[in-house]
């Protein structure tokens, strides 16, 4: 559902995301900002700048240093009518919050068939790349998508963001969404002004291409086209997609273009053992076996925590490795 | 500290009033009522453990010895006031208006047992210790922002204060003067591990100093001033003083569930000398003599009816419908994805001897 | 390393589990058991019955109900010298420590080059198929395998519960320890008295054969040994591989086997999306490519929360769902 | 409450001994070794944000204005003690003999940062707010168990109060008795969040009521009297009477780190009156002033010392070896898994750009 506004305004992905919830914050009575210094700090990156002067302390409110606490709490505010828009202040402390991720938030609709539901929106910074302390550089999304009954986004453009983000606000269930740290200002985009959704669980194709399917998200975008870009030099044709729901991933558009290309290569920074390009694998395998000219290929974080920013860059998928992975299938 | 936190009691082990003032509250009406209550969540309790052994439920938690601190906090309810249980508290979600059926149903593994009657603001059972906590401050928070008058009460048991969702809940509705009552009931131990172990503290009252909140010891054993305590911690909640922290000291007098074993870890004498001495239900007996309301035709009405509406619950439970797993697809989300669209139907191939196999991918 | 010990005993997967404990009590002074209930009780499985009994409260100690404080205790006792064994009362209470696993038991050692390191074991039962109250029967072995510094293992049998305890034991980093209470009276095996271990990072072969290699773990091990065998009695070989570590994951065994047989059913019971059996797909795919005659099929629990028990029956994997995948990759 | 926990004083702002019997401890010799100290920590600390400010290091955390808190109470320590600093702490680990080079190394993204010298039980910094306090809860119990008297000591702010960590560390040291100091750097702000909307209570020390733990006030910007209260809790520690809760009541006075703008929240005129008026350093000179042990001479030498000490760990870290990527892989385990084996090994091939495809399987 694309919007039919037609004012647009170039943005940050970061700005984004703060119009995103403004939007909201506008639209609907409900809708309520927490967090730890969400209020007149506006975040540490700055997504919540000013809402709180606009709207108010009641419905941009800075939360005491508690995960678990204002997690907790805003599944309580769910259940009793509002819709919470709770930031974390990167991924890498969402863990405290862990359980009342994975056991209330995602489960209590399936607990109560339906009687209590959960529309809660937990927003997290993530990823590496931005020379930020040790362990502000998580990328753990796995850890949710196996999570029943969460929703994973994660953005790599300013109109994605906005959109996805209201879409995530509207949806009647838990959603996490992701934001990758190193886009947050690396590039601008028209965005359209007002509201307007991105549909959850549907992947963008970002560029055509016939001879390899690129997959992946988030911050890896722009390192996936890089190399898609050396490699057309090469004359190899590069499909590009940017899944931008990791749960539930967009099974068709990854099935229509492998059984195009043949040729999988899945780049994301996680750690490769049990990282989310096991699902997007297990999809081609499901999908289009006999289609496969090669075995997928997976350029991945290692198996390593991710490295302080010193060498975070040596932990980060880069275009050079992307390539010898096109290569690698290419040549197969 | 203890004495800072003396324990309240309104009538003692003997059926006595302790204050002239309290006569006003203790009419024979209310007592009758509580008397009423206390014997029906009772009378349901045992008929949980036996069904439990006679295998017709799973696991069950039994809360007998508890029974004045969940009916007096739970009388203390307003209709429209949220109740966040644990496991142990199905004794105050009957009496805030629970369904016995639903009740047996959860503890017979059934989602059913979650679900409250409609209009009821009560959670499903808080399983995850301590973790009920945060929710009742944002449902009450919630509340508040909507400027009604209505309240969340959450209840937890002695171990559960040594959790940290125990701490940052009571921070958070300190800080934001969420109007909740966070009811401890502490039965002295957290299955084998007593309250010396699991704390150092003598009182868990006193806890609430960290957060500048009043804290008050009751005697969990007297249904009346469980109900009184409740009743002022209510209302300075609805007039938004804030949260309250209430710890009603009492005693489980039987195992941690029908799973456990209490003469392993404990001396079940002192189960059975509370049981003389300090039962809640003797209490209301005694004190309905005392004042010469008892009558013993009414007493063995009140204890027919509640076998009757309990067994009634019993009958409804047993003709309940089974499960339908199209249940372990159809709420995960408000519109299955097609992971689960896909699961179901492969599942109900399979279970139909249709290989799975046969299907198209 | 199979013991030399030639004394053995006959014994439950539970009686093998303490049994394991004991011989490491005794034997190292250094190790020490904690948890909740462990003490006088013996451990809501009798896990530690008698332990402490035998070697004193300074050896066996109840901690008070806090699953962070008391993980992050025992990281802080490994780090100054101590060997704990930590009982958490079922897998799926374990998230409130799950920060402390994630960000510290399982990074300190790299965080400080060696320096510190934390030689803990969690253990902790799970699974479903107990007819335990809900929340009680989570699998959420795949959040823990995606965390780097972190070992994970799952006995199925008695032998090995209590060769890889002691393996854990001794190992010089963190392992969580997963008991799979369907197992844990289910059948009786001599087990070797003393001290033996099983080595870390090694599957086992239940069962040779050609056709099929079915690949599983824990209380599905029966399960699928149960479908092997009325598969075999309709002439199709399959060769059963019980992982017993699911980080690291023997990928020769997986390797030579499907090469051998060139079709792979993976069995947990698990959500199948971001299972541990992606990664047993992933190496099939970096491996065996050429050598698969038909897709992987994994057999899994679904994408919701486990059930309450009266239907867990319905989400576990059944031989009859294993038998439906192996036809299925047979007649492919 | 606030009069229940007074905040404890031996110097005041003007540099007044407050109590005759103090003088014994308020040695010409004692006063100069913490001037010294200030001096030494408070030059590292602007050099940081200065190392930082041309890019030569990350991002930085500085404690200009709570030195006197971290001198006071890392000089009490012995030497074989354990410390858990936050991020905010190196001026407690320099001072307890933490190397400069390292923590400069720390703050430019390298894990040398976390190792402590050869011999000194200094762990890495709690970056995760509060979950440092369990770790250092077993690390005591692990003392105690082996007969020592050593004891731990670990460090947090205000903010950290309100996550679990915090109130299961304390709940558990308390229930163990471990030798643990609990020590609070109360600044008055989590990054922008004023300690009034952390929490509800006016002091952090009565939070150790929940415990019955001696919970102490003290004047943090006052180094002798932070050093006699941690070694007042020290010595209690050692002596088996378990944890102590100390807040030091001081302020930061400029930014959360280098990357925070703290005028978005608060006014910085109050830094600069407190800086006047308050100031860890100062008092202390005021001090030797005051006793007739100041020397102009003397103290330009101490400064000159301390610069040249900096500057000497600055040269050191920036003629540090660059990083070595075996670094990543070989330090996850004991012993790398074949999984950081083969991603090693394809690192190292494709940065010669020796394309991946080519390895064997
Ligand atoms: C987080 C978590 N850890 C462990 C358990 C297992 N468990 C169930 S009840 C219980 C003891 C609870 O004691 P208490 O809070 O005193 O409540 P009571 O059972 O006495 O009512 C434990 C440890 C759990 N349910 N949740
Ligand atoms: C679990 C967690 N949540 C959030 C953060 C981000 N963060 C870093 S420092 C900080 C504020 C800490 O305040 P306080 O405890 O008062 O210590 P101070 O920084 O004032 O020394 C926050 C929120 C974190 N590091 N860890
Ligand atoms: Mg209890
Ligand atoms: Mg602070």
């Amino acid at each position: 559902m694309e919007s039919t506004a037609v004012k647009k305004k170039t943005m940050t992905l970061v700005q984004a995301i703060t119009d995103g919830m403004r939007t909201m914050l506008e639209e609907d009575d409900r809708v309520l900002v927490l967090g730890e210094d969400v209020g007149k700090n506006g975040g540490v990156f700055r997504a919540t700048d000013h809402l709180q002067e606009e709207f108010g302390e009641d419905r941009v409110m800075d939360t005491p240093l508690s995960e678990a606490g204002f997690i907790g709490a805003a599944i309580g505010m769910a259940v009793n009518g509002l819709r919470p828009v709770a930031e974390i202040q990167f991924l890498g402390f969402i863990y405290p919050a862990y359980e009342q991720i994975m056991t209330h938030a995602s489960r209590l609709r399936s607990r109560t068939m339906g009687h209590y539901t959960v529309p809660i929106v937990i927003r997290a910074p993530y990823g590496a790349g931005v020379r930020a302390p040790e362990i502000h550089s998580d990328s753990t999304e796995a850890i949710f998508t196996h999570m029943p009954g969460l929703k994973v986004v994660c953005p790599a453009s300013p109109s994605d963001a906005k959109g996805l983000l209201i879409a995530a606000i509207e949806d009647p269930d838990p959603v996490l969404y992701l934001e990758p740290m190193r886009c947050y200002r690396s590039s601008r985009e028209e965005v359209a002004e007002g509201k307007y959704t991105v549909e959850i669980g549907k992947a963008k194709k970002v560029q055509e291409g016939e001879d390899v399917t690129v997959i992946t998200w988030g911050a890896m975008v722009p390192v996936a086209a890089q190399a898609v870009k050396e490699m057309e030099a090469t004359g190899v044709s590069c499909e590009l997609i940017d899944l931008r729901t990791l749960y539930p991933i967009d099974r068709d558009t990854i099935a229509e273009s492998v059984q195009k290309t043949g040729r999988t290569v899945i780049v994301h920074e996680a750690h490769g053992t049990g990282g989310v390009g096991n699902d997007v694998l297990a999809i081609v395998n499901d999908t289009s076996f006999l289609y496969q000219k090669a075995p997928v290929e997976r350029v991945t974080g290692f198996d390593s925590p991710v490295p302080f920013f010193s060498f975070e860059d040596e932990y980060l998928p880069t275009p050079a490795r992307v390539k010898y992975a096109i290569e690698k299938v290419i040549k197969f | 500290m203890e004495n800072d936190f003396p324990i309240k009691m309104w009538i003692d082990e003997n059926g006595n009033v302790q204050e002239k003032e309290y006569k006003e509250v203790v009419t024979e009406k209310l007592t009758r009522t509580f008397y009423q209550q206390l014997i029906r969540i009772r009378t349901f309790d045992r008929k949980g453990i036996s069904l439990q052994r006679q295998g017709r439920i799973g696991t069950y938690a039994p809360f007998e010895g508890q029974e004045a601190s969940q009916v007096g906090s739970a009388m203390a309810l307003e209709t429209n006031d949220w109740m966040f249980p644990s496991y142990r508290d199905h004794g105050a979600t009957m009496t805030f208006g629970h369904s016995l059926k639903n009740i047996l149903l959860f503890w017979n593994g059934r989602n059913e047992g979650c679900i409250p009657p409609e209009g009821k603001n009560i959670f499903p059972p808080g399983i995850p210790i301590a973790t009920q906590l945060p929710h009742a401050v944002g449902a009450a928070f919630a509340e508040k922002r909507k400027g009604s008058k209505n309240a969340a009460i959450v209840y937890f048991g002695d171990g559960a204060t040594s959790e940290g969702d125990f701490h940052e809940g009571l921070n958070m509705a300190s800080v934001f003067d969420a109007p909740v009552v966070f009811f401890n009931q502490n039965n002295g131990y957290a299955i084998s591990v007593p309250m010396e172990k699991q704390m150092n503290t003598k009182t868990i009252a006193q806890k609430a100093l960290a957060y500048d909140m009043p804290g008050v010891r009751v005697d969990g054993n007297d249904v009346f001033a469980v109900y009184a305590e409740t009743l002022k911690a209510l209302d300075r909640a609805r007039s938004g003083e804030g949260p309250t922290l209430i710890e009603a000291v009492t005693w489980r007098y039987g195992a941690h569930t029908t799973a456990d074993d209490p003469t392993k870890y404990r001396d079940q004498l002192e189960s059975e000398r509370r049981r003389e001495e300090a039962d809640p239900v003797l209490r209301v007996e005694r004190l309905l003599k005392n004042q010469g309301w008892f009558d013993e035709q009414w007493a063995e009405e009140v204890k027919k009816q509640a076998a009757h509406e309990v067994d009634a619950a019993v009958a409804e439970m047993e003709s309940f419908p089974p499960v339908d797993p199209n249940d372990i697809f159809d709420h995960v989300f408000a519109e299955p994805t097609w992971q689960l669209q896909e699961q179901k139907q492969q599942y109900f191939q399979a279970k139909k001897g249709v290989p799975v196999w046969n299907q198209q991918q």
